[in-house]
């Protein structure tokens, strides 16, 4: 009984992840249409994209191979899966100790690793300005990632994210300067990751300064449609992560039952929604920064990171 | 059943082969039955090694040769039983390549010998148990890669890396010589076991490990001892390069082990420092001088420096811990090291084998003049992806899992006492975190600029799938790097009497935790579930697909790709392997490289093509090979002379020697 | 009469000289080739019958001990072998006109002499004796040096001929200063030289005197072994006399040297109060070692090369006898005989190959495994065994040598180190180049006897793997004897 | 008695080592042979007086071959040469005859101090004898690496053999003096049959004055 109630609880986990994603897109475009005084489109806009693209044929280059095709339900699972091993309502749930937050990341980083590839795949420049930029930033941004891993792996002693949710609502946290360069850092990686400003422009198509737009440039329809929700759901991953790492109150355990669930989901979808209001003035109040100013703001994160763990031992050994 | 002695045989047939090849290496037939052979015999004992894990206890096996006085000591031990099956799994994997790849071979009379002779080196050094059969052994080893570097000697480059690579080889040599002397003792106790006894002074102990540390790593190719590697590995045909690149290294490593923690007893804190460093910095350099590479193969040998990076910082946290008495931790990091010894063994053995079929499908290794592959050799690339996967450490394949576990050791590191420990393993996790993400970034430029996009060279447009023998050997390690990714576990609990020999430790069983899952220290600090990962990302996938297929469209039409309002772009249009580098280069390159670019931009009216070009320094080679090179030259130009003085001159030679010796003799006694 | 000739001491000295005088008669080169042949053979047989005969009670003039029937039987048979090598050879030579016929029956004459005399100086149980052997080989081979009456070659001869003598003065000087060292103690008249003698009544020679005599003695002979600075003679002679020549120089004449400084440091090491000979070995070689590795560099004539490297392994031999104690003893004697048969076995592949290419410029000689490969192979093979690489005889010699060293002396086994690894740079440099590459020069096929090159390759292949035990205890003996 | 035979041997000895002195000193060829031949002829009578006091009769045969040889015939044969190849009279010094006296003197000092090392035990004569004998013998290489003409060094090599004899010859009842002087002689044959058989005129480095204008070796 309670093996159902689990596979329950991560099923409705992992739907809750894909059919949140597009709509926190859509809630941030909306607040930030409303921001500029623009009506902006409706906030379910990304569904009716991603029904209409499904429905739509796949243009496939002349000599695009078997591996451009396959990449984006590939870059769908995987993100997917990451999306839904991240707490969302509830930490512990059945299957979250299948990957820690280190295989969350490399995980990914294996969506990455596709995409990149298949911007080469077609042979135009502009998938490679696409990949060769995505790389140089991803071969900075994981790094930092991990390098924040480390406080907070060893201030709750695990990588285990239900773990780490489970001891920073704990008192025993207390108020640590090494979590909060850590909590900078994230959230500093999270804007690179989803290349959003001033890393990247979604919303651009000038080839010069696009990266993510470049190397799916190539990709239409169905497969468009994949990329876009999973690229969402990213968005949707590393709010959530913030949101059981540094917030994760509310946030309920494994077999507490439904009311306990509910809290967690209303919780939860609060988070979210604070997140994307904090992410659409930050893009408002801030322009994109050139390609290559971007090590040195990526670099910063990662010294962040290094910082917060050094600092740590200081702290621990007082 | 002596399984040494199985060994051995199998060792003595690879001799013989070696023999036969010199008789018959003008037939046709020759190739087929020579790597037949060495197929065979790799197999018998990697069998041997296999069975041998089952029942643990070291046999061992004297024969009257080597120091008349010792005879030439043999031992199978958990650690030997490991490096064994290492050693013949790349063996048996190459040979297979080679019974269609060696058909290639212009000149089978320079390879045909020495292929065996070298997998009989490598096996015997794993099995030597004493110093003397052990660096024969190791040397002779080095020969015979020599010889393979040396096969296609009518190319300068490669005259130039063999001798690069044998006076490298033959310091590292006279290193562990030393060492070994030190471990001796004067009146000469060869033996391992009678080293095993032996204690050594903390002086005695610092120098062995420093020099076993140059000597081992001068053939693994630690910086800044890697300068032979990158010359030697893509010199040599490509199943050598691989036996080289998978499986030598991992010999060296197996010294370093072998010394570090089996021989000497005990090390000291510091002395796990400096190897972390260099492990430290190995793979944050070898990965770096790999993305500044165009050539396919040496960017894989800059790939295996990066990777012995990675096993030095697995083997440095054991020393640390081990020097602190964590012992579990010990055990996970020496795991963590032997698991990565493995994995890599398998996936670079793949890429260089991928490597060597565009090599024979295009007769080219430079990636400029490549692309497009993965039309005209759709298995080959999709072996080789696997194994750039993998060494990118990507879940679900085995790259990740070990590195994982090193990652898992590294978080063990705030319970060291040392400050110095403290601050400076998280140090070396971030760089290792850096090159696992270069590395990605790299074989994102290896296989899109290889196998994708649009061909780059008439050779590239008219490759040819490769013969069935090295698709089978690609497809079999592709296999294996899949497995031992996802179901982590049984390697791990094979890996336990190693580690349990040596530090007489071991990690938890993982065998019995639920769904095949691994955890290093305790189910509540970290867990990771390859198989469980590889499921759902897999059944997912076709969810998603089988969904889409069903209930919305499939359709699809060709067309031409966008081309931004210019039809028919060249193909120089495309992103190279330089181009794609540029911006990490811009970002590291300055530094470490010392690059810089230079545009000649011609005048307005002025035809000539404008040139775009990038030189970069090698400051290793600057800094540390060429002043020696230097000193020698002068030196030698100086003593020079006295070829050339005349008879009275020499005759003073001969009356100084004599008044000086008098002299002595008058006021010293 | 027939107990003379069947004792193998008086044999292995009759045969050479007889053969000698009846050689100077003959004419008609096939015949006496064959001849010198069939006397070199006879006279290694009657070498090796010394170990089935018991030796006679050593007399006041010959002796036959452990140590030198180790050198005798060497000796002996690099004799033959290069014999037969010379007999392929000099018949080349006589074809492109090199040497004329009085020349080649000369030549055999003092070859058959040359042996004689060595044999001469390994037996002699007396100083005195030892040391007009010694000269009486040198200037043989000094002959020899010059029998092509180039500039060169008359130069190289002449130069060799000046050093040699003052060597050969400076040893006399030391043997005299044994005698009187003797003298007091086993009274006037022969015994005073006679070898069992002194080496019994040592200890109480004056020990003063003893000190001066060596030095003497390790500088006149030491000229001989080539040990740098004394070494001046050896490049040339070796590059410009005939190739067998060098061949017997290298494997053969700096050994009966070094054998004579043997013998004399064991003297010394019997008296407590003289100078300890250890050192001024390891100086000595030391000094050799380093020097020639670094002359190997800039070495553009093959023969001289390969001279230098000898110049190079001597200097290691010196090293180990002069550390002493039973395994760098061993090794010591191990290397020596290695040394002796690869290094005879390289000039026996090099000799053809000058032959074929016409020249000895390194330069103009390239990629020899590909047009020649018997003759690139075994040259390849003898480089890489004097360069120490195993499987072959001398890694397990200088592994000995350096890891005793190193566990006994560290600051000692730094620069050995070093010598060694810069050697073996200059070594595998020339080898790459004349081995390997784009062939260069003449690729006629080579009219070579290939016999001899790989009978020692083969002999320092199994040497370097398996050592009869037999032959080990002997050279163990022999080590505990050298103290 | 005993004094008296003593004191001649030594002074044999001395004004050996004397007539080195004086060697060292010439700067002409003819005038250096004739001081050589004096060298000779002591030696032989110091030979000769070892012979007597030793009543060892085999030494004079040695006496004799110094005095036929070395004395006469050689510096003879040597002159021949000179004027038949025309070699230059004056010999050229490389370092200032004043500094390599000073340096003989050192050296003198230094055999002295060497040989004053050996016990008492060993007979005075002998000791004193060897002295000498060394003195001789480093002066002749001095000589042999101070001049640069062939003859000269030659003779410089002669008196180092001279050196050698004296010190055989003065060791009582040492065997084979005989051989090794007349081994010796042969050498000094070769020697000057060298000089004038490869036409040796100035230089002794190079059999040839034409050779010097050809490549060498390895240049």
């Amino acid at each position: 009984m309670a093996l159902v109630a689990g596979f329950l609880a991560q099923a409705m986990q992992m739907a809750l992840v894909l059919i949140a994603a597009p709509l926190l897109t859509g809630f941030v475009r909306k607040v930030k249409a409303r921001l500029q005084r623009r009506r902006g489109p409706s906030v379910l806009q990304p569904y009716r994209d991603l029904y209409r693209l499904m429905r739509k044929e796949v243009v496939l280059a002349e000599n695009a191979s078997w591996l451009f095709r396959v990449t984006p339900y590939l870059i769908f699972a995987v993100t997917w899966v990451a999306a839904s091993l991240v707490p969302t309502f509830a930490s512990g749930l059945m299957f979250s100790w299948a990957a820690d937050l280190i295989a969350i990341i490399a995980l990914l980083g294996s969506a990455r690793f596709f995409l990149a590839l298949a911007g080469l795949d077609v042979g135009t420049s502009f998938g490679g300005i696409g990949s060769s930029r995505e790389v140089m930033i991803a071969s900075l941004a994981e790094p930092a990632m991990l390098l924040i891993v480390f406080p907070l792996a060893l201030v709750a002693g695990s990588t285990q994210l239900s773990n780490v949710a489970e001891f920073m609502v704990s008192p025993d946290v207390g108020l640590r300067v090494s979590l909060g360069l850590a909590l900078i850092a994230l959230i500093m990686v999270a804007i690179a990751e989803n290349g959003r400003i001033p890393i990247d422009n979604p919303s651009t198509h000038l080839e010069l300064t696009m990266i993510h737009e470049a190397m799916v440039l190539e990709y239409s329809g169905r497969h468009l449609a994949m990329i876009e929700l999973a690229a969402s759901m990213k968005l949707l991953l590393y709010l959530s992560l913030l949101a059981c790492l540094f917030l994760p109150w509310g946030l309920a355990t494994q077999g507490m039952g439904v009311a306990a669930y509910a809290v967690g989901l209303t919780s939860y979808l609060g988070k979210l929604a604070a997140g994307g209001v904090l992410l659409a003035v930050f893009e408002l109040v801030v322009a994109k920064m050139r390609v290559f100013r971007v090590p040195e703001f990526l670099g910063a994160a990662l010294m962040l990171g290094l910082l917060g763990t050094l600092l740590l031992f200081l702290s621990r050994s007082l | 059943m002596q399984l040494v002695a199985v060994a051995l045989a199998c060792v003595a047939v690879l001799l013989g082969a070696a023999v036969l090849a010199v008789a018959v290496s003008a037939r046709r037939v020759a190739s087929t039955v020579v790597y037949g052979a060495c197929l065979a015999a790799s197999s018998i004992a990697l069998a041997a090694a296999l069975v041998h894990f089952a029942g643990t206890s070291p046999v061992t096996l004297t024969l009257p040769l080597g120091l008349p006085w010792l005879g030439a000591h043999f031992r199978l031990d958990a650690l030997a039983a490991l490096f064994l099956a290492v050693v013949n799994l790349g063996g048996a994997s190459a040979s297979l390549y080679a019974l269609g790849y060696g058909k290639h071979e212009p000149l089978p009379g320079r390879v045909l010998p020495f292929f065996p002779a070298f997998l009989a080196g490598m096996n015997l050094v794993v099995l030597a148990d004493d110093a003397f059969t052990f660096l024969l052994c190791w040397e002779f080893m080095s020969l015979a890669s020599w010889a393979l570097v040396m096969a296609h000697h009518r190319v300068e480059d490669n005259v130039r890396a063999a001798f690069i690579y044998l006076v490298m080889a033959s310091f590292g040599t006279l290193a562990l010589l030393l060492a070994f002397g030190v471990l001796a003792g004067p009146d000469g106790a060869y033996g391992f076991a009678a080293i095993r006894e032996g204690v050594q002074t903390p002086l005695e102990n610092t120098l062995v490990l420093a020099l076993v540390l140059i000597g081992a790593g001068s053939k693994a190719g630690l910086v800044p001892l890697h300068v032979w590697l990158p010359l030697a590995h893509p010199a040599a045909p490509s199943h050598v390069s691989a036996l080289m690149s998978g499986v030598m290294t991992k010999v060296a490593v197996y010294a370093f082990v072998r010394v570090a923690f089996d021989l000497l007893d005990g090390s000291d804190w510091w002395q796990s420092m400096v190897v972390l460093f260099i492990g430290g910095g190995t793979a944050a350099l070898g990965v770096l001088y790999a993305l500044m590479q165009h050539d396919l193969k040496r960017l894989l040998a800059y790939h295996t420096v990066e990777n012995i990076g990675i096993i030095y910082i697995g083997l440095g946290l054991a020393l640390a811990f081990q020097a602190n008495g964590m012992m579990a931790a010990t055990a996970l990091a020496l795991t963590a090291a032997l698991f990565h010894v493995f994995n890599h063994s398998l996936f670079k053995s793949l890429l260089f084998f991928g490597a060597g079929a565009v090599l024979t499908a295009t007769g080219q290794r430079d990636m400029e003049a490549l692309g497009g592959l993965i039309r005209r050799m759709p298995y080959t690339s999709f072996a080789f992806l696997v194994g750039c996967a993998a060494i990118s450490a990507l879940p679900p394949l085995n790259g990740f899992a070990s590195e994982w576990l090193t990652f898992q050791a590294i978080l063990q590191s705030p319970d060291l006492p040392q400050w110095g420990l403290k601050f400076m393993v998280p140090a070396v996790g971030g760089l290792l975190a850096l090159s696992a993400a270069l590395a990605a970034a790299c074989f994102v430029k290896a296989f899109g600029i290889t196998f994708l996009g649009r061909p780059r060279s008439h050779a590239a447009e008219t490759a040819r799938e490769v013969d069935r023998f090295s698709l089978t050997a690609m497809f079999g390690l592709a296999g294996l790097c899949l497995l031992a990714g996802i179901l982590p576990g049984f390697v791990i609990d094979a890996l336990a009497p190693v580690t349990l020999s040596l530090v007489g430790e071991r990690m938890p069983a993982q065998a019995d935790v639920a769904w095949l899952s691994i955890v290093p220290i305790a189910e509540a600090r970290s867990s990771y579930n390859g198989l469980l990962v590889f499921v759902f990302v897999a059944f997912s996938a076709s969810f998603a697909a089988y969904i889409i297929h069903r209930f919305a469209s499939h359709a699809l039409r060709r067309a031409p790709a966008w081309d931004c309002g210019f039809p028919e772009p060249s193909v120089r249009t495309q992103y190279t392997a330089g181009s794609f580098a540029q911006p990490i280069r811009r970002v590291f390159g300055t530094l470490i490289f010392r690059a810089r670019e230079h545009v000649d931009m011609p005048p307005p009216g002025d035809s000539r093509p404008a040139r775009f070009h990038v030189d970069l320094r090698d400051l290793v080679w600057e800094v540390l090979y060429l002043p020696v090179a230097a000193i020698v030259n002068s030196t030698a130009t100086r003593l020079n002379h006295f070829q050339f003085l005349t008879i009275r001159r020499y005759l003073g030679l001969v009356f100084l020697a004599l008044v000086t010796l008098l002299l002595v003799l008058a006021i010293w006694l | 009469m027939s107990a003379i000739l069947l004792d193998p001491i008086a044999l292995i000295l009759l045969i050479p000289i007889g053969a000698a005088a009846v050689l100077a008669l003959l004419p008609g080169y096939r015949l006496t080739s064959r001849l010198s042949v069939l006397a070199s053979l006879m006279t290694l047989l009657a070498a090796l019958s010394l170990f089935t005969v018991e030796p006679a009670a050593p007399g006041s003039y010959l002796l036959v001990d452990d140590l030198n029937i180790v050198f005798v039987v060497l000796n002996t048979f690099v004799g033959f072998t290069t014999s037969v090598f010379s007999a392929s050879y000099i018949a080349h030579e006589l074809e492109i006109g090199k040497l004329t016929p009085l020349y080649l029956r000369f030549y055999h004459a003092m070859y058959q002499v040359l042996i004689f005399a060595m044999n001469l100086a390994l037996v002699a149980n007396n100083i005195g004796l030892m040391w007009v052997a010694i000269e009486l080989a040198t200037l043989t081979t000094v002959l020899m040096v010059g029998i092509y009456r180039t500039h060169e070659a008359l130069e190289a001869a002449w130069k060799y001929f000046i050093l040699g003598s003052v060597g050969i003065a400076l040893a006399l000087f030391g043997t005299i200063l044994v005698y009187l060292a003797a003298q007091p103690v086993v009274g006037e008249g022969l015994n005073g030289m006679v070898w069992t003698v002194l080496i019994e009544r040592v200890a109480e020679f004056d020990s003063a005197l003893l000190n001066v005599a060596f030095v003497f003695l390790l500088l006149g002979y030491g000229t001989k072994v080539g040990l740098a600075p004394l070494h001046a003679w050896l490049p040339d002679a070796h590059a410009e006399g005939p190739t067998p020549i060098s061949a017997v120089l290298s494997g053969l004449l700096l050994n009966v040297a070094l054998y004579a400084v043997l013998r004399f440091k064991m003297l010394l090491a019997g008296n407590a109060g003289a100078i300890a000979p250890g050192p001024l070995l390891v100086t000595m070689g030391l000094t050799s070692l380093i020097f020639a590795a670094f002359m190997l560099y800039r070495r553009r004539d093959v023969k001289r090369l390969f001279a230098y490297s000898s110049i190079e392994h001597m200097g290691i031999i010196a090293f180990a006898f002069g550390m002493g104690g039973p395994l760098a003893n061993f090794a010591g004697l191990l290397h020596m005989v290695m040394h002796s048969l690869t290094k005879s076995a390289i000039f026996f592949a090099v000799g053809h190959i000058a032959q074929v290419k016409g020249t000895q410029k390194i330069a103009d000689i390239s990629g020899l495994t590909a047009t020649h490969p018997w003759l690139g192979w075994g040259l390849t093979l003898g480089v890489l065994a004097i360069a120490g690489l195993p499987p072959l005889g001398m890694f397990m010699t200088e592994f000995l040598i350096v890891s005793s060293t190193f566990a006994r002396n560290p600051w000692l086994a730094l620069p050995l180190v070093l010598g060694l690894i810069i050697a073996f740079g200059a070594l595998l440099l020339r080898l790459n180049g004349l081995a390997f590459g784009e062939p260069r020069g003449s690729t006629a096929p080579a009219k070579a006897s290939y016999v001899p090159m790989f009978a020692h390759l083969a002999l320092v292949l199994v040497a370097g793997i398996f050592l009869p035990a037999p032959l080990v205890a002997w050279f163990q003996h022999v080590a505990s004897l050298l103290g | 008695m005993d004094r008296l035979i003593f004191d001649i041997a030594h002074l044999l000895a001395a004004s050996l080592v004397l007539i080195s002195f004086v060697q060292l000193y010439q700067d002409r060829l003819y005038a250096l042979l004739n001081t050589f031949a004096l060298h000779a002829f002591m030696l032989s009578c110091s030979v000769a007086w070892q012979a007597f006091i030793q009543d060892a009769p085999h030494l004079y045969i040695t006496a004799a071959i110094a005095l036929v040889f070395k004395a006469i015939f050689i510096p003879v044969a040597l002159h021949r040469i000179i004027q038949r190849l025309g070699i230059h009279r004056e010999i050229e010094t490389v370092v200032g005859i004043g500094v390599t006296m000073l340096a003989g003197i050192a050296l003198v000092a230094l055999s002295m101090v060497v040989m004053l090392q050996v016990t008492t035990e060993a007979e005075p004569l002998a000791r004193e004898d060897l002295a000498f004998a060394l003195a001789v013998i480093l002066l002749g290489l001095l000589l042999m690496v101070s001049r640069r003409n062939a003859v000269s060094q030659v003779v410089g090599f002669m008196s180092l053999e001279n050196g050698l004899v004296l010190a055989a010859t003065g060791a009582r009842g040492m065997p084979l003096v005989v051989e090794f002087s007349v081994a010796f002689s042969i050498l000094i044959a070769f020697v000057v049959i060298g000089i004038f058989l490869f036409r040796i005129r100035e230089r002794f480095d190079t059999v040839d004055v034409h050779v010097l204008d050809r490549h060498r070796g390895e240049r």
